[in-house]
Formats: C-alpha cells, structure tokens, sequence
C-alpha cells in the first residue's frame, strides 16, 4: 500500500518526563496501513526552519471500542528541534504526517519472541507486542534506560502478557548496567538454536551487540535501525546501512526502504 | 478561455510541463511510482550514474541547514548497465520522460557512458553533470574549467544525437561564460544550478557533521543566488535553461522562468512533500488562469527589470 | 577554574572578545548605544564610506528571503570627513573600537579615504570593502580581480599603519586564492564574507523586488557557504580571519571559529535582536565553562577533520 | 527611553473580518512608554523562515481600572507571510515585541486635529485621538475604506467624542469615492491657514494628496510612512524616505528613526 500524506491534528499531548512525551495525532489513515515497525515522517509547520521531515516508529494504533483506527501515537524523545517542536505541541496544533514508511519486523519462524529495547527503542514495540500476542507467540521485552523513571508503559505490556526484564544503568530498578547483560544470561540458559527471534531497537552499540549475540548463540534476530533520514521514500541515499550481500559484497542499503528493520547478521558493524 | 498550454522544449526535447525531478533527489524515478504518476512529470533526470556501480560516502551523508541541506552522498549508484537492464524498461513503462544525469572521472569514461546510453532504449536526453561538489575524481575539475566544460560537453556531442545538457556549478565567479562555453561546444541546453559547496561543523564534538567534511547545499537558502545565476545565464546564450535550486512553491517555479529559465528541476523540496507535483501543476494553472496566460512559455525570461516592483502595491 | 579570556587579536588590534558588529548592519554604532552598551563589544564595523556623500538606491532596498535576506542599499553614507568630525568623537566617547569600512571607486579614493583616517583619532583598524555586490563602480571590481584585491590593499597598505583588512566577496571560485593575495599585499587579517549576489522577482508584477535588481543576500541561509569559505582560507594564510555569515547563536559564533576565524562579525541576526550581544557572550562563556577552554582563542581552526561527528552520538 | 523586547503572551485576537484582526498581546514595558505614532516591531517565533521582524503600529494601550497599563493591542491585516501568521494567533501564544520605535506625532500648535484614515491606516489615530481629546483638541476623523464592513472601531471614536466623516469606495457607507474628496470640501469651507493640523496614515498616494492638499490651504500636516523595514533602530538604511533639507538638498532619511511621522511639505513624493 502506498503511504498517504496526513495533516494531523494534535489529539493529545503526554509528557512522560522533561525529555520524554507520547502525541496522539488523527492520522487513522497511516495507522490503519501500519505493520509492527514501520515509521512515519512528520513535520512541525510549513517552515523552511525546519526544513526536513523527521522519521519516528510508530509507537500505538490507537482504535475505538468497535476496533476502528482512531489516530496513532508517537514516543519522542527530545533530541533536537523538531524533536523539542514535537514534545511542546497541544492539541488542535497540527503536524503533517507521512506513512506508513520501511520494512516491518518479520513475525518468528518459530518458538518465542524476546524484544530488547534501549530508551526510545522502545518504540517499535508496543505494535509488535499487540500483533506476537495475538499470534499467541510467547513474548519477553529486555527494556534498559538510564534510570527507572525513563522505564515507560510497563503496564501496558504487563497487561498484554508479555514477561518485563527490567534494566537501569543507575540500578534503581532492575538489573544493574546494560540491558544486554540479562540478555546474555538468558540466551546461554537456552538450549539448542531457534528456540527464540531476537528484535532489538536502540542505540546503535546495543543493535551490535544484539546482533553478535544471537550469532553467538545461533538465534535469528532482526534490528531497527536508526539513521538520519531526509525523505523517508528512497530519493536522497542519505540514511544507508551497510550489508553484506548474498554475492558477497557489502553494499549500502537505503535504511527507509530495505530497513529500518534488517537482519542483524547481514548488517557489517562498524 | 483557450486550455492552458504548459509545454515547454529543451531542443528536440519536448515536456508536456517545466517540472523535472532534479538529479539525485528522485532516486531512479521508479522509487516514486507509488506517490506520484511519472508519466505526469515534465521528465525525471535519474541519479547521477558512472560506467561502474559506485559505493558512495559513509554516513552522515546529509545535514539539515537553516532553510536548506548538505548533502555528500558521493553518487552511489549502480552504473550504467544495470540501469539499462533493471530501471530503464520499467521507467519506459511507466512512460515517464528520462533524463539521465551521467558522470565521469575522465573524459573518456563521460563519453563511454553517453556512447552505452546514446545506444538504450528510452533515453530522453544526457544530464551532463560536471558540477557534483562531493567528489574529488572527476566532475567539478571539469565544470570549474571553461575548457572543461567544453572539452567534455563537444566530446560528448560527438558521440550521440540525444539531447546534451551539461549542469552547471555555482561555485564559480561566472556561471555565464560556463554556459557561453557549453553553448560554444554545442550543448542543446544547460541545467543549473547543482549545489554550493559547503560545510557544517558539530560544535559540542568540533567535527564536521558530513563524513566527507563538505557537502552541497540545496534547498530554498539557494533559491535567490541561483535565480541571479540563471537570469544571468539567460543574457549570455540563447539556448534553453533548466533553472533550479530551492523551489517549493509555484510561485518559485514562475520567478525561476520569469528569469529565464525554459523549464525546471525540483529536488529538495520533493524530500518535504513527496506529493509536491500536483500541487505545482495546479499553481502553475492557477497562476496562468489569473493572469490569462495561455502558454506557460511566453513567461519565459519575461521578467521586466526596468521597472523595479513596488513593495507596497 | 581560572577566568574565562575570551579575548582574541587581529594583527596590532586587541579585542576583549571575538563579537564585532557587521559592517552595514550597525549604522555607525551610535544608532545603538540605547540598546547596548558599545564598548561590550569586541569592535563595531562601522557603514561602508567614500570620501564624498552617498545617497545610495531608491528603495526596496531589501527583501527577506528563506532564512536570509537580500539588500541593495548602495552604501548610503556620510562621506569620510562627516564621518570624522561627527561620529567619531562619539564613538571614542563610548569607548568603542572601531573598524572602519571603507569604499572606493577608484585605487586612489581608496587610498585618500585610507589616508584621512589614519590621521584620524579613535581608527582601531580599516576594514576595505572590495567586495560590495551592490554597486557598478569600484568595489567589487577589485575583489573580483587578484591582481585588483592586490594592488588595492598594497596601496593602502603603504599609507596607513593602522591594521587593513580587507574584505573578501564569496562570488568567486576561489576565495582562498584572494586570501593569499591579500596575504602577499600585506593585509593584516581578511574578513569574509560578504554577501551572495542574488536577486528576487515578484511575480505578480513579473518585476524585480530590488529596485536595483540584484542583491546580496545574507542571513543564516549562506552561513554553511561562509563556514567552507573561511574553513578553506585557513589552510590558505597564516593571517587572522574575520568570519561570518549567518551567525544567529553563540554555536555558529563557535562553528567559525572552529572552522578558523579568529574573530566573527555579526550583522543580520542583530536586525533579528538587537540585544544579542549579551546572549552571544553568555553563550561562549558557558561553552567554555561546559568543555573547560580557559583561553577561547584556542578553538580557532581547531575542528578535526580526521574524525567526523557521530550523529546518534 | 530606550526600546524594551518584550516576549509576550498572546491575551486575545479578535478577528474582525477574513483580513483584520485585533491582536492583544501581554506587553505593558512597552505600552507604557508609546506615544502616539510610534511603532513596535514584532517577530512570531524563533524561526528563521519567516526571519526578520515586522513593524506595527501600536492601535491601543490598554489600562486596568487603576490605569495601569496592562496591554497593547495590533490592528494587523493580513498581507504576506508575518501578518498571516499574526491573524492566526490564539490567546497563549507568544510574539516578540520590540518597541516603542519611531518619532511620535506632535500635537498642534494651535486649532483642531484632523486625522486622516486609509484603510489599516487606522492603527495610529486610536491613541492619538485618546492624546489629543485629553488635550481638548477637537478632533475629526477622516476614514476610508473599501467597503462599509472595513471600517472598525467606529464607536471607540465616537465615544471619544471624535467627529467621524466617513467614506467608502463602493459608497456602502459615509461618502463614496476618495477620503480625499470630503476632506477638501471641508479644506476648502475653512477660512484661514493653521487652523486645522492634518494628520495622515494609509497608501502613499493618499499620503500625497494628503501633503499636497494641506499645502494648497495653508494647513500644516504630518504624514505615518509605510516602509519595508528591516530593524526598526538605524541600522539597515532599508526604510528611506526623500526628505528635502533645509539646505536645499534631498536626502534619504531612515523612516524608523527620522519616522515614521514626517511633516508631509518635506517629504519628496514621486
Ligand atoms: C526509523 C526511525 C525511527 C525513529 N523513531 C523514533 C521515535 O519513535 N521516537 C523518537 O524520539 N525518535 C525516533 N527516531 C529518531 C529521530 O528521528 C531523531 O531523534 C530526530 O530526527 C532528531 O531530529 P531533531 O530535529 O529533533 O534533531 P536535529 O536538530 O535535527 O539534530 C539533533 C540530533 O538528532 C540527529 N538527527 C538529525 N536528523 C535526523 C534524522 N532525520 N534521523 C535521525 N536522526 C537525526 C542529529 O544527528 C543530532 O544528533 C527514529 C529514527 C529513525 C531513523
Ligand atoms: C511604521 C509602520 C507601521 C505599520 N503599522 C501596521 C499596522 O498597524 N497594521 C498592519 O497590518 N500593518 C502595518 N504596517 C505594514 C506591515 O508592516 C506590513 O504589512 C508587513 O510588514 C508585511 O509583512 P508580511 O510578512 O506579512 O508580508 P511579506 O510576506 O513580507 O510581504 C507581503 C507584502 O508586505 C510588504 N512588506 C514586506 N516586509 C515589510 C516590512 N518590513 N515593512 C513594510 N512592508 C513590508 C511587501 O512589500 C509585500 O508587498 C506598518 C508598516 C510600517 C512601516
Ligand atoms: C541528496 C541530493 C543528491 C543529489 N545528487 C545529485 C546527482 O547525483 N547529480 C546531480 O547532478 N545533482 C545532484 N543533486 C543536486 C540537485 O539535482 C539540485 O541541483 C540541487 O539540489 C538544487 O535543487 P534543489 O534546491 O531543488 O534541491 C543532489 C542534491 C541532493 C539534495
Ligand atoms: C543591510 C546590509 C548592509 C550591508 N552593508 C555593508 C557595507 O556597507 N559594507 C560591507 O562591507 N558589508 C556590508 N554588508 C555585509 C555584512 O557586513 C556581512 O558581510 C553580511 O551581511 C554577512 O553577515 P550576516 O549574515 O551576519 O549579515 C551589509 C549587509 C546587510 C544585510
Ligand atoms: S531517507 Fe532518503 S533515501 Fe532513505
Ligand atoms: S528599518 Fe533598518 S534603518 Fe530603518
């Protein structure tokens, strides 16, 4: 399906924390065409400053009691000045709204799914969750953030079934130090291959990370990952991943239309 | 009212309307299929291509600039055969109207690839391109020399009948005699402008924000230098002018043919709003409505400059 | 921690710190001496003068375009002695440093205004404006020319021993090359840049918005052009660099510097806010604090371009 | 007094009709110090696209019931991207608000006051009408629009005790045609010169006819410029207006500091 232009209007604004907010946008048309994973291009104003669009996953699908798509929501993370545009909007503001964008995560070929999310990699996967629940895949989310308060919607998974590992740098809650530790432990507990799909969505190191852990212990994973995106659609290569080839060759891959999501043991890590 | 006439011809290149997709902003065309009717484009000029497939820069590629962008893609691309065998077909298909914009790091390898497109089927016209700011082989060694420039463009139009349309640099002190001199060695019409070399440094980590250090800026930062470039342009040959650099807007597109330009590219501001080509089509007839113009055309180079505007009419 | 010294040096010319208003952008400073407190500033540049009187061009003068401006004021002014008698002693009254501007249409009007005010009391340094795009006359001839922007300051070089430093036009191909012959001249330091030549068409009225046609054209929109400029001119002269172009915030005060400016002129954004002084100066001061740079004259050139910036970092 | 920048809120914007609108904004630091005349130069947001300020005149300053100043208020009509923006504020929005600029208007010498309107020419004559009642000048308002539905704030005037003489190019109202024309019928029933002071704020040629028919009676006249302004302070030279000096010589006089209120007999009209 081709992804529609939206001028959205602000149904609500969350703020989470002073970097952290949840915007509610009527775009039912780009929520009603979004699979877990894709990502939408939004924009603040008709302004030339800012100019370019900024690509965020799209964080819930938000329907009514008859299951009707209502509007999507957005996870955003202050970052810089669209980002900082979209954490003080109101409703009745608007913002237009390009998508759904990229590739969707791949359900598991087989036995669980364990998603590992650092700070706003979280994004991705409260759609993913939804659809591995109705899928009745058994879900685990491995979540690490820098403290507990920047731990977000852990009820929302709580209640969907899905089993929280919890990570915190500060240690506050959780395990202490990288979500990638509890990780290790749970994957060496493991007994033979493809018992588990890893899905992994944060900051670049932890993708890597993700990805040479599953190698190493022979589980199918795929990464979300983030690049710096001028037209979301293919036209600019700005936002390319490297990726080894079936030829052998390692060639840039456009991230907004052969990604975000990529199989973590074809992308070459720097 | 008679209908609008919008068409334009670049040489024997004829375009049902000025709005091209500019180089290196639209991809291979095909990437669009889904979001816009190529068919309904003027033409779409194709990622600037070389005999080989090219790798380009690492990431960061591009930066946001007040109003505008850097870009240091460095041309990727999948070289000249598989854009015959695998892009060419499907673009005819989709009937759109094919300008390829071609590279080289010699002479020699400009003319063999516009020898193997000369040769293709469904090649509108050859965007020379001797102005891409982001590589250091080839291109801009030949757009910033006249004779360069006019050893490349009359190199190229020995070897082929299609439209040549060499796409000029700003950063020179003259655009003009850069077009004088692709006039002189038979270009069929010039493109510009390509971007303006430029840089952005990331303060907190005093490293440039490009891998490559410089990139090209485009986008509507540009928009007022390249118009003087073009009307410029315009005064020095009589061929035909693609004038581009920060359109958005209709009005944009008109104050680039009002100074001379015979037709348009649009390549930042299709990254905006990829649904960006109808919207222009129906300003551009809204305008020509208001102002009873019935061929687009005769706006070209209209622009009276003895008598300045007034602000306050 | 010890004191911050933001304090940098042009030559014999000594400034508490590196914000100079720009030349044009700033009247003659006394304008402003409501709104700021003059010796605040590093060194005002005051408005471009000849000998004689100017009444510059009929307006529109200026016209705003995406994050930029475009101007054809003509250099109004008051002529060099006015000047001297009139603004002068106000200026020495407030104790600020003044970099004059000054024009000419000829090599030997410049060196006559170069010499009037050299006998002049309270000249800091001359600033020469071989790069107005703005007028026919004089000027930018010069700056077009190496051997022009060389002989210029030469010449002025020999009468005066005030620090000359003449100012650099982007609209050329190798700003370096104009560096250098500045250089061999004996110039002290160089400012760049000045404005992009360019030009705005109404197109309701399918007329120029300037009344003098084209402009030159200003603001954040050129910055990242300016910052390669001056970032180029680095590895050019061992002589100090007056950057700018767009600086709005103490961040793009520290991308010049970085890129290897010494010194930075500001003159758009102060139309934006004329209270901006005081927000650059709290800006660099906590930068400073922020990454421990005691001396800020140490930033200057000091951008690694061995290791470009992450963008997630 | 030096001009204060003021952020300041939004408290209400009365939409008067598809064009004009009445903007009240939180700046009292500002209203405080304008005399009648005198303008402010405004800027929406931070952007650099729209990038430089706009100047208005100040329509009102606003008191509470202790007369303390609180406000003041814009009679905006939209023309171009600034004035759009300023039509489309809400309360709680905040706009830039450099000011008071300019020379005021001087009150007369001797005899009555007769401002004359064109359009949104109305800003400045609000509080100058407010400055001259208090100084018992009687005033008359000469007040031309297109259409009867542009002309506003007729009872403001009238309760102030202004004479109104209205006028409207589709007659819908007042006298059609010209504000020029009622006002030389009124010139031309005056006896003698100096007896009435003209002042003038609309289109340049109103301006004109404005000068040239106060010379023509022997009546002085002072006339509001309207010039693209680029910084309101003396520091542009953007803003010029033709001034003949008493040395004979014409010059370019920048209107934010040498105006916007000239005395109509120097101005050099083309
Ligand atoms: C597929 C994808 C999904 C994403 N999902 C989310 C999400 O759900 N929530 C969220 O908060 N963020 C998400 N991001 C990151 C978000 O796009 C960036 O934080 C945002 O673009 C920064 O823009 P800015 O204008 O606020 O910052 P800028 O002022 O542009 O720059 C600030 C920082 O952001 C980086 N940046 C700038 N432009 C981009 C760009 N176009 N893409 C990525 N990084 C950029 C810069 O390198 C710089 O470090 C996602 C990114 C991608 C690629
Ligand atoms: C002293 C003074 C007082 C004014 N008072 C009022 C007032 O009370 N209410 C009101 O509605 N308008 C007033 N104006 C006019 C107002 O400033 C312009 O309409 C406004 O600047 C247009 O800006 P814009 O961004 O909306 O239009 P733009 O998009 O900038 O351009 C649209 C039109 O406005 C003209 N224009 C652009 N910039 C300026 C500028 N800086 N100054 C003047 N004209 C410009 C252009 O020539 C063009 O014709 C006043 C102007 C001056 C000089
Ligand atoms: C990301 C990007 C890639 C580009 N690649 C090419 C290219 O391959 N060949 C070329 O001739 N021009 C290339 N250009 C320049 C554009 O075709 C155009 O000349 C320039 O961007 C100015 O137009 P705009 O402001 O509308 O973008 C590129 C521009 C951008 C922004
Ligand atoms: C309205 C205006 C007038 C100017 N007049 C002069 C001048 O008289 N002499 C000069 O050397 N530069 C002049 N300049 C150029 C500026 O000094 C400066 O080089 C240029 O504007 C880039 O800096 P900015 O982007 O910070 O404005 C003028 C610029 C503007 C906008
Ligand atoms: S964001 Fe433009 S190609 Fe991927
Ligand atoms: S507006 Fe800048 S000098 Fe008048």
């Amino acid at each position: 399906m081709p992804p529609v232009d939206v001028r959205a209007a602000v149904l609500s604004n969350v703020r989470l924390s002073r970097d952290y907010n949840v915007l509610t946008i009527a775009a039912p048309e780009v929520g009603a065409l979004t699979e877990p994973g894709q990502f939408v291009m939004l924009k603040t104003s008709t302004s030339s400053d800012p100019m370019l669009r900024r690509p965020f996953s799209v964080f819930e699908v938000l329907r009514d009691d008859l299951g009707t798509v209502r509007a999507i929501s957005i996870l955003n993370k202050r970052a810089g000045r669209t980002t900082g545009l979209l954490y003080d909007l109101d409703a009745g503001d608007t913002v237009s709204c390009l998508g759904p964008l990229g590739l969707p995560f791949n359900p598991p070929a087989a036995g669980e799914a364990w998603m590992v999310a650092g700070g706003v990699g979280l994004a991705p996967f409260a759609t993913l969750a939804e659809a591995l629940v109705a899928l009745e895949v058994p879900t685990t989310l491995f979540y690490g953030a820098r403290t507990g308060d920047e731990l977000y919607y852990l009820e929302f998974f709580d209640r969907l079934g899905v089993r929280l590992v919890l990570c915190t740098e500060d240690g506050s809650i959780g395990v202490p130090g990288r979500v990638t530790l509890p990780l290790e432990a749970s994957l060496q507990a493991l007994g033979g291959p493809n018992e588990v799909t890893l899905y992994a969505c944060g900051p670049e190191p932890m993708l890597a990370a993700v990805a040479r852990l599953s190698a190493a212990y022979g589980q199918p994973n795929e990464v979300s990952m983030e690049r710096t995106m001028g037209c979301g659609l293919g036209g600019c290569y700005s936002c390319v991943v490297p990726v080894k080839h079936a030829d052998g060759h390692t060639r840039y891959v456009r991230s907004c239309i052969g990604g975000p999501v990529f199989d973590g043991a074809t992308v070459v890590w720097d | 009212m008679q209908p609008l006439d919008l068409s334009v011809t670049i040489g024997s290149l004829e375009l049902p309307n000025p709005l091209i997709a500019a180089s290196g902003c639209f991809g291979y065309g095909l990437e669009y299929e889904e979001v816009v009717d190529l068919a309904l484009l003027g033409a779409v000029a194709t990622k600037g291509l070389f005999l080989a497939e090219r790798q380009g820069h690492k990431p960061e590629r591009i930066v946001e600039t007040p109003s505008g962008m850097l870009n240091a893609i460095g041309l990727q691309g999948i070289g000249v055969h598989r854009f015959i065998s695998e892009k060419l077909p499907l673009l005819r298909q989709r009937r759109a109207r094919t300008i390829v914009n071609i590279c080289g790091t010699t002479l020699d390898e400009y003319v063999e690839v516009a020898r193997i497109l000369s040769d293709a089927e469904g090649v509108d016209a050859l965007e020379v391109n001797i102005s891409c700011p982001n590589i250091k082989e080839g291109g801009i060694q030949f757009g910033c020399s006249l004779d360069g420039t006019f050893s490349v463009v009359s190199a190229i139009r020995k070897v082929t009948t299609l439209p040549v349309i060499p796409k000029l640099t700003p950063n020179v002190t003259s655009p003009a005699s850069f077009a004088r001199a692709a006039e002189d060695a038979g270009a069929d019409g010039i493109s510009l402008v390509n971007t303006f070399l430029a840089m952005a440094i990331d303060v907190e980590q005093r490293r440039p924000k490009l891998s490559n250090i410089v990139g090209g800026l485009s986008g509507p930062a540009i928009r007022p230098i390249a118009v003087r470039m073009v009307w410029e342009c315009r005064q020095a040959v009589k061929i035909p002018i693609i004038g581009m650099g920060g359109i958005m807007e209709a009005r944009d597109v008109l104050e680039f043919m009002l100074a001379g330009a015979n037709a348009v590219q649009v390549g930042t501001a299709n990254f905006v709003d990829p649904f960006i080509w109808t919207k222009l089509l129906d300003g551009l007839e809204d305008y020509m409505t208001r102002h009873q113009v019935t061929r687009l055309a005769d706006l070209v180079g209209a622009v009276d400059t003895q008598t300045p505007a007034r602000a306050h009419a």
